[in-house]
């Protein structure tokens, strides 16, 4: 077997088992956070702690009868699941863990982890519109408007770091933040990426497409077992992927404090920000009231965009200046 | 190697011309027509590739145009979906056939 | 290859009731099972996109038979059903049936069962409140209120399962007083309780009253004139959110309420908002009444003599009392004997619900879910 | 007496209504009104012109006809009233559900109960009971336990409580 | 009087399935469409076992007043969350476990009866307080809306008394259910707390 | 030589899904359907990109087309139609002989132009700067006057848009 | 509250979802209220009520009821069956089955008011559950034995 092709191939399960070992994780903290900002233990009997909890959720959920409704559309129904974790597993390829960690660089890696986080809508629609349920339908019509509305701050929040930096690669941005983090710089653009990422990923308060007490559970309403489970997987790795842009375009990717690690220090300093990104994304899913559709809308195109769009302008113009 | 051939990507630039000619003439709701139209643009911007890449001498143009054509894409969408809401809006229905009023 | 049903498949597969609108309106079945009808109301919508154009809610999933039963049954057999209906302020319906059979009986009640009553059922009006307001917060998504409020719940909740026994469905009074005296421990953790609430408004504050996304959402969203209040007849805290000062405690005066100096809060513009700062305020002039009552407690017995089988006598009677969702009324009709002829429950909720087909016309689906949540719906109190 | 009181006493007595004192103390309300059903709808007309709520209808079985027992109070003051109305010979009753909106559901509910058809009700379909359920009315009664209507009033005023008590199951 | 007798109700014109199942009379003999096992072999299926009694989704679906205190469970002091069950799902398709908890009446069996047949195998079923156990103090003689348990309607594996039960009873419920379902039952040391819960 | 292989399967890969997609969006009765092939096809045509040299083509297709234009075909789909609408649009017969015809026509008439065509390379053709700054750069110059006109397109495209679809009134009242 | 303007409402906004979070970042640190049910025991008010339990009454050995069956009578859901025979040579009639169908009860206390004896009471068992209904048909008498018998693990609840 040629040695690239092997390199692929264990590139790729890497990759895989990363995103299942990532989505195990981030469902134990959310669940532990949650308990504790809510004064209770949370999981506590499956293994010390409830450590093993979400493990045996997912054999469970391996377990459970697949449901296929009478009047779905079959193909389409089954085919989403797999649509929508396609995009999510990608990204990661591109993804700057340490200073040697990366699987594949790439110059406009930047540019190929947005593509394939816009794909992702795809798979929502067509699980919303195969299901043929009306809860569902609703959860994938507001996800749709959503998704393209916040992809327009999202991006321009970016470009004002591409702006400073003149590249697409990961790399080459986490390199030019050499002194400081451009979060320094750009705190405007953090906000506002931020804010647009906790709406691309739908995560509270902007979670529309799954509404749960208005939409009983959004666009996977009539998904059951694995089907379920593959949008839950879906929906932990996009927020990894939406967290660890913001570390690497905001927060100085993997530069940290030396640790004797040799050239995977980096990877704890990578991890500790985009969990601590992620455990915000928590912190403020169990908080907030989730906002109403329009206001959503209006809340984006009011002042996510015009702010972007003002620092955007602003940075060109500093950009020239110095 | 047919991936390093020019008539290849031609010929299925061809193809999807001819198949989005055909879906403009036999869809008969606008947005079946919407469709078949980003098919053809589709198509021409991958002619606009081929050429670039196999027979251009400044690599850059063929990628330049497919550019815009992309660009102009998105614009005509954006139109058409929101005609699309308008003449749905006023008439119902959004069958061109049925919208026999010309003056609007 | 019509691939979109007209009914959306899950929950239940009812046909709907009204007519089969025009081409770009469709029907939303929303309930029974939805975690947003607080229970098993079923509201059948008539939508054009995600606005509504016709709401019909369908009552009925929780008819449990108790204006028959109420015929069936003595006052001491009726007494756990009344504690049944409004499961979140069960005392009030308690008070609400002894008072019928004290005023029809002319029956004397102890002085000190009065203010137990009273002290008990406000209790029972701040958990209901509790509750209400985590429930409200749930349905608009915030998940954290709840347990706070929960966390005050249980305080209560404590307080009164160690005097009358249960956690939910008290049936705790009769007819000429309650039927276990409390002592110093309960005045003492009341006490502890009226502190601790008090400085536990902060946390709502913080985190719900103030907050943007709150205000966004029940700020002018479901707003009730006081007019279409008239009409319907609304009471309670939706009514007071109107402007309207209408409150049974001070209107017609029941039990001990008159010794007691309260306010009775109201709002300006009658939407969500208003309704949810009234009952915090509510819950606050509970504690007022609390404290008075536990500094003026009398001594003496806490159940006054009563026949073993009651002589009530032929005609009809009606006793309203303030439950922690509006005016709730028994009217009684007594053939003789000791088992009414026929007993009327006016619940609040009903009439409270029966606005909703006008009050969210042209709503959004998620402005239908905040204001029904600040409606404080008990779904069995409005089939009984 | 509150002066809005005694307006809409003397309002209703243009109407050639008979109001009739009560004492609030020993029944809960203050004044009760035997009414016939045809005068239903003024009735509720000058309710309303005079600012009062609906605080229920209910249904009532007695002898010669069901009674519908409307209950009206009043936000500003201290002044409930009991109308009594007997159905017309045809079951049916006047609606008051385009006066008090209120009312719909109440009178969708008495007809559930009863079965008495509120005449040019916007949407008398089953409200509480299931529609398979039209014809169950479970709250008439059975005939033996059938009483007259005067056997469920007050009877008139003396001083001690009356006597009528009989060993009657319900 | 007897269950048997109790069971009859005044069933009018209700759909073929509801009224076959009320008037069967005594709980139980259900055509329960089980798939099997997922595997032949015993080990792998315990292991499965062992997952699905620790991962017990329930459904959001409360009736009555047992419906608070489930919420109840949820909640800070009981937290049901210890055991992996506090995702409660608002859809029948991603759930296990049906709560019943409170009053079900004519109108609501057919469709308790939909969202059990809407949740994916394997499932189950708690009864929660007695109405859903028996009709508790609804089933008088002149009953006509309360379907006098709900064990008519569709298989119930545990039976939680009270009315309504204390949240321990139904945090009780659900650590029976694990035995039933895992055989195991969690070997816990129980011991007392000296003073009152403090919070 | 494998890694050759390789690349030539997913060449026919991406050619099978340009095909299967652009069947389905012409011939699919159902719109939806429809515009899921219209994505698979330009997937596709992103993946042959990719072999043209220009992955950052191939990006910009998949984060054009398929993340925004075929978004917004959908949004059209699901505001502008009913769920019965959406079900009666089958392909109505009339047209479809003579649409045949036509496509054919044209495809027989260009393939024949195609194999008669005898194409002349030219000077340094295939070879030359791939770079995204190469393009950049040439964008901005050569030709920022048609990059210009192109933005003042879509400018107008948008607040065409906005105003046809804008009408001051709520939807939804009665 | 709606005269804000725009970047007042962007301020005021902000603040308060800072303010939301405060809150519940406090009470991440703060200790948890949960009492862990099957781990710890839960003190149960000696007021509860649970299932009605005969008393028993340390001089007789037995219990007290005199078999009048006002509990059975006042009982408004029926679930008590209570029965005595008259042997020879007694004054009273003595206690044969006692019955208590708790799937049916509604705790509302009737039975222990009006039993002229006291020999009814709560119980405390907060915490039971079955796999059938007929677990909960309890036989009180033989409950009472049985507590008597094994004072210890009557103390534990459970059925």
């Amino acid at each position: 077997m040629p040695p690239e092709l092997l390199r692929m191939i264990i590139a790729a399960v890497l990759v895989v088992a990363f995103v299942f070992l990532n989505a195990m994780i981030l469902g134990y903290m959310e669940r532990k956070v949650s308990a504790h900002i809510q004064r209770r233990p949370g999981l506590m009997e499956v293994g010390p702690h409830g450590v093993l909890q979400l493990l045996i959720d997912g054999f469970k959920l391996i377990g459970k009868q697949l449901v296929v409704p009478e009047a779905s559309n079959k193909f389409l129904f089954r085919l989403a699941p797999i649509l929508s974790f396609a995009p999510c597993v990608l990204p990661f390829v591109v993804i700057p863990f340490a200073q040697k960690l990366q699987i594949a660089s790439m110059d406009i890696s930047l540019i190929f982890i947005l593509a394939m986080t816009s794909i992702n809508v795809i798979a929502i629609l067509v699980a919303g519109w195969a299901s043929n349920n009306k809860y569902s339908l609703f959860g994938t019509f507001r996800s749709v408007a959503q998704a393209v509305s916040y992809e327009i701050p999202l991006l321009l929040s970016i470009l004002s770091i591409i702006l400073i930096t003149n590249t697409f690669s990961l790399q080459g941005i986490i390199a030019a933040q050499k002194y400081y983090w451009f979060i320094l710089i750009q705190p405007l653009a953090f906000i506002i990426y931020f804010i647009s990422g906790l709406a691309e990923t739908n995560r509270a308060p902007f979670d529309m497409p799954e509404a749960e007490s208005e939409l009983t559970a959004g666009f996977h309403t009539e998904y059951s077992g694995m089907g379920f489970s593959f949008f839950f997987l879906a929906e932990y790795a996009n927020m990894f992927t939406v967290c660890s842009i913001a570390t690497v375009l905001f927060l100085g990717g993997w530069k940290g404090i030396p640790l004797p690690l040799g050239d995977y220090t980096g990877i704890f300093w990578f991890m500790l920000k985009v969990y601590g990104l992620l455990f915000v994304m928590i912190w403020i899913r169990w908080t907030f009231p989730r906002v109403r559709f329009d206001q959503l809308m209006t809340f984006c195109w009011k002042y996510l965009i015009p702010f972007s769009l003002a620092n955007l302008l602003i940075t060109a113009v500093l950009v020239k200046l110095i | 190697m047919i991936s390093c051939n020019l008539n290849t990507y031609l010929i299925i630039a061809v193809f999807m011309l001819c198949l989005g000619l055909y879906g403009m003439m036999q869809h008969r709701s606008m947005i079946g027509m919407l469709i078949s139209i980003e098919l053809i643009l589709n198509g021409a911007g991958l002619n606009f590739m081929a050429f670039n890449r196999f027979l251009a001498p400044d690599p850059v143009i063929g990628q330049i145009f497919t550019l815009f054509i992309m660009g102009l894409a998105a614009a005509e969408a954006a139109i058409a979906v929101s005609l699309i809401f308008a003449v749905y809006r006023k008439y119902q229905t959004s069958d061109p056939e049925q919208i026999s009023d010309l003056r609007g | 290859m019509g691939n979109l049903a007209e009914n959306n498949t899950l929950h239940a597969d009812l046909e709907p009731a009204i007519d089969i609108p025009s081409d770009n309106h469709y029907y939303l079945n929303m309930g029974p099972q939805h975690p947003s009808t607080h229970g098993v109301l079923r509201v059948l919508l008539e939508m054009d996109g995600e606005y509504v154009v016709e709401a019909q809610p369908v009552l009925g999933y929780g008819h449990r038979m108790q204006e028959k039963m109420g015929e069936l049954k003595n006052w001491r057999a009726f007494m756990p059903n009344t504690g049944r209906m409004d499961y979140a302020a069960a005392l009030q319906y308690n008070h609400g049936y002894v008072g019928l059979y004290e005023r029809l009986c002319g029956i004397e009640v102890p002085a000190r069962a009065e203010y137990i009553r009273v002290i008990t059922s406000e209790l029972n009006r701040i958990v209901s409140h509790h509750l209400w307001i985590g429930a409200m917060l749930l349905d608009m998504g915030a998940f954290t209120p709840i347990l706070y409020t929960f966390d005050d719940r249980e305080q209560v909740l404590d307080i009164l399962e160690d005097v009358t026994g249960s956690r939910l469905t008290y049936c705790y009074f009769r007819v000429g007083g309650v039927c276990k005296d409390i002592d110093d421990n309960f005045i003492e953790k009341t006490r502890a309780f009226i502190k601790r609430q008090r400085e536990r408004f902060d946390i709502y504050n913080d985190l719900v009253t103030g907050n943007i996304i709150f205000i966004k959402r029940t700020e002018g969203i479901g707003i009730i004139s006081p007019d279409m209040a008239r009409r319907y007849g609304v009471t309670g805290p939706v009514l007071r959110g109107s402007g309207i000062a209408y409150d049974v405690r001070k209107n017609e005066p029941y039990s001990v309420y008159p010794n007691f100096d309260f306010e009775i809060p109201v709002g300006q513009n009658g939407d969500s908002y208003d309704r949810y700062m009234v009952r915090l305020e509510e819950i606050e002039q509970s504690l007022r009444i609390i404290e008075q009552a536990l500094d003026q407690l009398p001594d003496g017995p806490f159940l006054g003599k009563v026949p073993k089988k009651l002589k009530m006598p032929t005609g009809d009677c009606s006793f309203a009392v303030e439950a922690a969702r509006g005016e709730l009324t028994y009217y009684l009709v007594s053939g003789g004997g000791d088992i009414p002829y026929r007993l009327k429950i006016r619940v609040p909720s009903y009439s409270n619900l029966s606005v909703l087909p006008e009050l969210c016309q042209g709503m959004l689906l998620s402005d239908l879910v905040a204001a029904m949540g600040s409606m404080d719906l008990v779904i069995p109190e409005i089939d009984r | 007496m509150h002066p809005a009181t005694e307006k809409l006493i003397s309002a209703l007595q243009e109407l050639s209504i008979q109001v009739d004192a009560c004492d609030y103390q020993q029944r809960g309300y203050h004044f009760e009104i035997d009414l016939e059903a045809d005068k239903l709808r003024s009735l509720a007309e000058c309710m309303l012109a005079q600012e009062m709520f609906l605080v229920f209808v209910g249904g009532l079985h007695v002898k010669p006809a069901i009674e519908i027992v409307y209950q009206f109070a009043s936000f500003e003051r201290a002044c409930r009233l009991v109308v009594r109305a007997a159905v017309k010979a045809d079951n049916s009753m006047p609606t008051i559900s385009d006066i008090y909106q209120g009312a719909n559901w109440h009178e969708r509910e008495t007809r559930d109960f009863y079965g008495v058809v509120f005449t040019d009700h916007p949407y008398l379909k089953p409200l509480i009971l299931a529609e398979e359920d039209v014809d169950l009315k479970p709250l008439l009664k059975k005939d033996e336990d059938l009483k007259e209507t005067s056997e469920v009033r007050w009877a008139a005023p003396v001083e001690e409580k009356p006597e009528a008590e009989k060993a009657e199951q319900g | 009087m007897g269950d048997q007798e109790r069971g009859k109700l005044n069933v009018h014109s209700y759909s073929a399935e509801l009224q076959a199942r009320l008037e069967r009379g005594a709980p139980g003999d259900f055509v329960v469409r089980d798939p099997g096992p997922l595997f032949k072999h015993k080990l792998a299926d315990d292991i499965f076992n062992l997952c699905r009694a620790n991962s017990l989704w329930p459904m959001t679906f409360g009736l009555a007043c047992c419906a608070i205190e489930m919420m109840s469970l949820g909640m800070a002091r009981f937290d049901i969350s210890r055991f992996g069950s506090e995702v409660f799902r608002p859809s029948p398709r991603q759930s296990d476990l049906m709560i019943v908890a409170g009053t079900v009446n004519k109108k609501m069996a057919s469709a308790v009866m939909t969202l059990y047949d809407q949740m994916p195998s394997p499932k189950w079923v708690i009864a929660m307080g007695n109405c859903a156990i028996s009709g508790g103090p609804f089933a008088v003689e002149e009953n006509y809306n309360v379907i006098e348990g709900v064990d008519k309607l569709i298989p119930v594996d545990v039976y939680v008394p009270g009315c309504p039960p204390r949240p321990e009873g139904l945090l009780e419920g659900i650590l029976k259910l694990q035995e039933k379902i895992s055989g195991v039952r969690h070997p816990f040391p129980q011991r007392k707390i000296s003073d009152a819960p403090s919070y | 030589m494998a890694y050759g292989i390789l690349t030539e399967i997913f060449f026919y890969l991406f050619i099978i899904l340009i095909v299967f997609g652009a069947l389905v969006a012409v011939s699919s009765q159902i719109l939806m359907k429809a515009v899921m092939g219209l994505a698979m096809a330009m997937f596709g045509t992103a993946g042959l990109y990719l072999y043209l040299n220009s992955p950052f083509l191939a990006l910009m297709q998949i984060l054009i087309y398929v993340g925004a234009v075929c978004i917004m075909i959908v949004f059209g789909i699901m505001v502008g139609y009913t769920p019965k609408q959406l079900a009666a649009y089958a392909i109505g017969p009339k047209n479809t002989i003579l649409a045949l015809v036509t496509s054919l026509l044209t495809l027989g008439v260009l393939q024949l132009g195609l194999s008669r065509t005898q194409w002349v390379q030219a000077q340094g053709a295939g070879g030359g700067d791939y770079s995204l700054a190469a393009l950049g750069e040439v964008l901005m110059t050569r030709y920022g006057l048609a990059f210009e006109l192109i933005s003042v397109v879509l400018m107008i495209a948008m607040i065409g848009a906005v105003a046809i679809t804008w009408n001051g009134k709520r939807r939804g009242l009665k | 509250m709606n005269n804000r303007g725009y970047f007042g409402e962007l301020w005021f906004g902000g603040k308060s979802l800072l303010i939301g979070l405060k809150v519940t970042i406090k009470a991440l640190f703060q200790p948890i209220v949960t009492v862990q049910y099957p781990r710890e025991e839960c003190d149960i008010t000696p007021n509860y009520r649970g299932h009605v339990e005969l008393v028993f009454n340390p001089e007789t050995g037995g219990c007290d009821c005199i078999v009048c069956g006002m509990c059975a009578k006042a009982c408004p859901s029926n679930c008590l069956v209570v029965e005595g025979e008259k042997k020879e040579g007694e004054k009273r009639k003595s206690l044969t089955v006692f019955s208590l169908d708790f799937t049916k009860c509604s705790l509302c206390g009737s039975c222990v008011e009006t039993c002229p004896k006291g020999a009814l009471d709560y119980s405390q068992d907060y915490n039971i559950a079955g796999f059938t209904r007929e677990e909960f048909h309890y036989d009180l008498i033989e409950r009472l034995e049985r507590r008597h018998q094994q004072p210890l693990a009557a103390a534990a609840g459970g059925n």
